[in-house]
């Protein structure tokens, strides 16, 4: 098997630059809340979001040296929530006549 | 079952008997728990999904429930949560490099933030029982300002505000929950490491708990956008 | 023997042109899974006894794939299942398809009765009628859990959702009487949830819709009507307990309440429980069983309940 | 690699002794004789309640119980069967037996996990059987708001029940999907696995991604129970047909978490009795996992009358189709490796063969049910009654029993009573035939379920499917007779009394502690029968 394997030891200035990096884009959404774009709000939030949680994945969770199967095994978790979402929001925004009685 | 995984003292650890090697039992632990993790997504991705699919038939209402949150509040705690992350990696970053004394420092960092992020939860929450904003059926607002914006959503088919609170409760319960279970893996990892268990040979343990304390901060960081900024 | 025929074998009879469509769809679906049915289940028991073991060193054949048989036993099925779901869809639109011309009845349904409303404010419970002939469209909700509206003659089905509307649509081709089922599980007397459709011609459902129901009835024959549509489904005629009290010799008697103040069974009690049930609970019952009815029955109607369970001594 | 050989005589179930040994296990195979014992503990209370459904149904009007007792023992009918004998029944119990024997491997990855997961099944199953003392429940197993958040109390337990239940199925699927990843023995490629893994590897996978989808339903109408959050309750503003969407997302997955491994255990069946190579191995090891994957898109067929719009049913009706594709292949190359074999008619194959018969009609009434326009009419009437217990208990139900005989001398090292077991299955063949058959006719006369009470017109049938019933119970008495007799007084078995091929039977019966004393190195595909 993967006996021989060595394990990767990442260097600790990835990791305090990661930290500085999620700490300013955590202000930077901060600061984005407080203007007003509309729409964008929400994309601009999630998008922010997204990043940060692509850092931690990549680095503190060790992923972008790690075995793909674990992409694999997120991907797949992520995957099914999308369908869950998109079918459920299917049947909402289809509904016809969908008036609340109470 | 005498050679099940039991580890001895002075960083020597026998694998399991059904495995090949030590490095053959860490990846399949490690697989184990992304595993693991794959199932905590779906499962607070059910919430996301209900949240978001509320969100969109019901805006107004999320909008007016979101003023109710302090965003600094949130904010600090997810400066918290990333300093957390960052020490939580640290601790097996020391271990690998079989540095004892720093891998308990970042432990107890990392342990220490948990209860920080605890109590500003606490005194959110407190905030808002005060205020009689509680979930759903108990949802029983004091100020008449916001006894006057709920009637206002309901009149205008924007929703109970009520939902708004149950959300917000459920979502960041269930992830306090996760933080509070993440805590006591992390003191058991404490433990262990004072008894000199992990080093550069063994870490699978703090590997496995880092990853499932990652992914707390990991929905934290969703979270905290969803609730208290855009709402 | 054609298909829709073969299907009417299981079916109830056809009250409509829609409920003709659907069977012969299912007849066909019929036909389909038999012969499916007998080409495997026959090629099973075929193989199973032309080879089995007649000797202990019988060899067997190593036959690993045959690529265009797998191939075609893939794509064949996989035909027919995208023409019997574009027939489905067609079919399906038939029967969701809500016609615009149509008479429209609100329906309610609540824990264990149906409620239906015409336009000019006639409302009945149980019994309703429909002109021969006409398209009608029930809007329907309900005020208390999930219920579901069945008319099996006319194979439509409609779950009837709390918070919202939902429709139903039909055209009876014959008259006659017709049996509606409650089809979402909603509790102990889900079962007892029914009601009946009467397909009448054009003239009847005039003179019945113009009608008086209660006209040149005692009260006491209004309350019997009353209980007939409405409280049959929980309440009994005798002394004993169904899912509430049996009516008989229940007037004048005094009750246990939970706490242990007690009740007298008299004018205001009938009235206080059918307006709301469960402000005073007879110890042995359950709480939060009954639906209000405040909003559904007339003054009439409730005066003579109360006269009816008086005649009950 | 190779470990110190076991002292002879010495196997897994003599290796120690004590009813303590046995709840502190971590040997796989000890953990699946765990769960056969919980399971056909829990499949006896289940039956006896469904029993006591046939029974009420005999006649019209009330037979034997008032309408809400009947609604209650319909729920746990309904309950315990789903969450406590289908779904663990064979990946719980013959998978953690067989699985890593089939594989070459000496445990499942994670023992601990493994026998937790033992526990969590028992803890649930008990507070949900704890409900009984509150009231009891009358949701049915689906507990559909606003009906489940209104009624008695004891739902909440029930819910409660089931979500630690399903942490039992997710942390089994977790240690079945690591285990084929990490644990297959020298040279075991995935294309050398038998279709049983395939199988169980498929179900795994709907058991992790499906399974915390219910659990955060579950856990949403708990608090909406005891908060009233109101995401459920359409008197707070929240959506009752979400809660449908989010429920079966899981519960779609969940039906093919039931027949998924009963297909595998009917490849290995047909395989060691026709004593012949899988006809298609490729095919049906794919369409396992093509099953699996499809199954996700398709819950919406659940909801076809619900409310859901019209654009979404017609889309779920689409894909419906699609997963009957991979499940047609699988029953035509069962059907075809048949051929040209030379085949054994011991009561494995007996029942396999049954499964066949049982799961033909299961499958394309199941055809007729995804046909949107047409299931209309059969929605929530007895035609869907009679066509999932043709695949839950013709399907699953019988692959157990066959599963059972099967590996039974593997597990025990004796061979059940041969002609008992025949006896038993054409108890449970016939007896099944005469009682859900004629729920396929009543289900088209417009009969709906879940009714204490019916028209008269009914109650013929209704009366042929009761003493159906009754057959069918006599039937799994004979089997559990067939079986306890087997364990105490069976003939001994050779390791390998069916001269099958696949690993598990290339150790000794009853195998020892950890599954070979020699380390086996896989070189041929598992069906080599030339």
């Amino acid at each position: 098997m993967e006996d021989q394997q060595h394990h990767h030891i990442i260097p600790l200035k990835v990791y305090f630059s990661v930290i500085a990096l999620l700490l300013v884009l955590t202000a930077i959404t901060v600061a984005a809340a407080q203007v007003n774009f509309g729409p964008w709000n929400t994309v601009i939030a999630m998008a922010i979001a997204s990043i940060k949680a692509g850092f931690v994945l990549a680095f503190f969770m060790h992923l972008k040296y790690d075995n793909k199967l674990y992409v694999a095994v997120f991907g797949t978790a992520l995957f099914f929530l999308i369908v869950l979402y998109l079918f459920s929001w299917l049947d909402t925004v289809t509904r016809i006549g969908v008036n609340s009685i109470l | 079952m005498s050679t099940a995984n039991h580890a001895t003292a002075h960083g020597g650890h026998h694998h399991a008997h059904h495995y090949d090697s030590a490095e053959h039992e860490y990846n399949t632990s490690k697989f184990g728990t992304w595993l693991f993790l794959a199932t905590e997504i779906l499962m607070f991705g059910g919430l996301f999904v209900g949240y978001i699919l509320f969100h969109e038939k019901y805006p107004e209402m999320f909008h007016d429930g979101s003023t109710f949150l302090n965003w600094r509040l949130g904010a600090l705690n997810t400066v918290v949560l990333l300093i957390s992350s960052l020490t939580m990696a640290l601790s097996i970053y020391y271990a690998q490099v079989n540095k004892k004394n720093l891998t308990l420092l970042n432990l107890y960092i990392t342990l220490g933030c948990g209860f920080i992020f605890l109590i500003v939860k606490y005194i959110e929450y407190t905030h808002k029982f005060h205020e009689g904003l509680y979930p759903g059926r108990w949802f029983n607002p004091t100020e008449p300002e916001v006894q006057e914006m709920a009637k206002h959503l309901l009149d205008q088919g924007h929703g109970h505000l009520n939902m708004y609170f149950s959300f917000y409760f459920t979502m960041t319960g269930l992830h306090a929950s996760h933080v509070i279970t993440g805590m006591g893996l992390i003191t058991w990892l404490i433990v262990r490491t004072h008894r000199s268990e992990f080093g550069p040979q063994y870490y699978t343990p703090l590997e496995c708990v880092g990853l499932f304390w990652h992914l707390v901060d990991l929905i934290w960081i969703y979270l905290f956008p969803l609730l208290y900024l855009i709402g | 023997m054609t298909p829709a025929s073969t299907a009417s074998h299981f079916m109830p009879p056809q009250a409509s042109e829609v409920a003709h469509s659907v069977d012969v769809l299912y007849g066909f679906l019929l036909i389909a899974s038999f012969i499916s049915c007998v080409l495997v289940i026959g090629g099973l028991i075929y193989f199973a006894v032309k080879y089995r073991r007649t000797s202990p060193d019988q060899k067997s054949a190593y036959i690993s794939h045959n690529t265009t048989l797998e191939f075609l036993w893939s794509f064949i099925p996989f035909v027919i299942f995208m023409v019997v779901f574009v027939w489905g869809w067609v079919v399906y639109s038939g029967l969701r398809t809500m016609p615009e011309d149509a008479l429209e009845i609100a329906v309610q349904g609540q824990k264990w009765s149906w409620t239906f409303t015409y336009k000019n404010g006639r409302s009945v419970g149980a019994e309703f009628w429909v002109p021969v002939g006409q398209n009608v469209r029930l809007v329907m909700s309900s005020s208390d859990v999930i219920h579901s509206f069945y008319l099996p003659a006319f194979r439509t089905k409609q779950d009837v959702v709390p918070g919202r509307y939902t429709n139903l649509w039909f055209r009876a081709e014959k008259e006659g009487d017709y049996q509606v089922f409650c089809a979402e599980y909603c509790g102990d007397q889900h079962s007892g949830m029914k009601a009946k459709l009467h397909v009448v011609s054009r003239e009847q459902f005039d003179e019945w819709l113009g009608n008086d129901p209660y006209k040149g009835l005692s009260a006491v024959e209004v309350g019997q009507k009353v209980y007939q549509s409405r409280c049959i489904a929980c309440h009994n005629l005798t002394e004993a307990k169904n899912v509430g009290p049996g009516y008989k010799g229940i007037w004048d008697k005094m009750e246990k309440l939970e706490g242990g103040a007690e009740v007298k069974v008299d004018e205001n009690y009938i009235r206080e429980s059918i307006l709301d049930p469960n402000a005073k609970i007879v110890l042995g019952f359950p709480k939060g069983v009954m639906p209000t009815f405040a909003g559904q029955l007339s003054e009439a109607e409730i005066m003579g309940m109360i006269e009816f369970i008086k005649s009950l001594k | 690699m190779a470990t110190a050989a076991a002292p002879s005589g010495k196997n897994y179930l003599n290796e120690k002794s004590g009813l303590w040994s046995w709840l502190t296990t971590l040997d796989h195979k000890r953990i699946g004789i765990l769960y056969m014992i919980a399971v056909m503990t829990f499949f006896a209370i289940g039956g006896t309640f469904a029993m006591l459904i046939r029974l009420e149904l005999f006649s019209v009007g009330k037979t034997i119980m008032d309408a809400r007792t009947y609604n209650q023992v319909m729920t746990f009918h309904g309950a315990i069967m789903v969450f406590m004998v289908i779904i663990p029944g064979i990946p719980a119990f013959l998978g953690n037996f067989i699985l890593p024997m089939q594989i070459g491997a000496k445990d499942v990855a994670f023992p601990r996990v493994n026998l937790m997961s033992w526990y969590c099944l028992l803890i649930g199953a008990s507070i949900a059987f704890f409900s009984l003392f509150y009231n009891g429940v009358d949701t049915g197993w689906t507990f559909y708001t606003p009906y489940s958040i209104t009624t008695q109390n004891g739902t909440i337990m029930m819910v409660v029940g089931a979500f630690i239940i399903g942490f039992s199925s997710i942390l089994t699927g977790l240690n079945f999907i690591a285990t084929v990843h990490k644990l297959r023995a020298p040279g075991m490629s995935f294309w050398r696995m038998p279709l049983f893994i395939w199988a169980l590897y498929s179900t795994a996978l709907l058991q992790v991604l499906a399974t915390p989808v219910l659990a955060i339903t579950l856990l949403c109408l708990t608090v909406e129970r005891v908060f009233g959050i109101g995401i459920f309750d359409p008197k707070l503003g929240g959506d009752p047909v979400l809660f449908q969407h989010f429920f079966w997302f899981y519960s779609h997955p969940a039906v093919y978490i039931m027949i998924l491994p009963a297909m595998g255990v009917v490849s290995e069946l047909i395989v060691a009795f026709s004593h012949k190579t899988i006809f298609g191995y490729k095919a049906i090891a794919l369409s396992s996992v093509g099953i699996a994957a499809v199954s996700f898109f398709v819950w919406g067929h659940h909801m076809f009358v619900s409310g859901q719009s019209e654009v979404a049913g017609i889309l779920f009706s689409f894909i419906t189709m699609l997963v009957g594709v991979p499940t047609a292949i699988k029953v035509f190359n069962w059907v075809a490796t048949l051929y040209k074999g030379s085949i054994r008619f011991d009561s494995p194959l007996l029942f396999a063969l049954g499964f066949l018969f049982l799961f033909t009609i299961g499958g394309v009434t199941g055809i007729m049910l995804a046909v949107i326009g047409v299931d209309v009419h059969f929605h929530d009437t007895y035609f869907v009654v009679a066509h999932f217990h043709y695949v839950m208990v013709g399907g699953t139900l019988m692959a157990i029993m066959g599963g059972i005989y099967y590996w039974f001398p593997k597990m025990f090292g004796r061979m059940v009573n041969e002609f008992w077991a025949r006896i038993s299955f054409v108890f449970i063949f016939v007896g099944f035939n005469v009682t859900f058959f004629p729920q396929f006719i009543l289900g088209a006369m417009g009969m709906p379920r879940r009714y204490y009470d019916y028209l008269p017109e009914y109650e013929s049938l209704n009366k042929i499917s009761s003493v159906g019933a009754w057959t069918i119970g006599t039937g799994f008495l004979v089997g559990l007779f067939v079986i306890i007799h087997g364990m105490l007084k069976g003939e001994k078995a050779g390791n390998n009394p069916w001269g099958a091929k696949t690993l598990e039977w290339q150790t000794s019966s009853p195998p020892p502690h950890e599954n070979f004393l020699v380390q086996p190195v896989v070189t041929a595909g598992p069906y080599e029968y030339r």
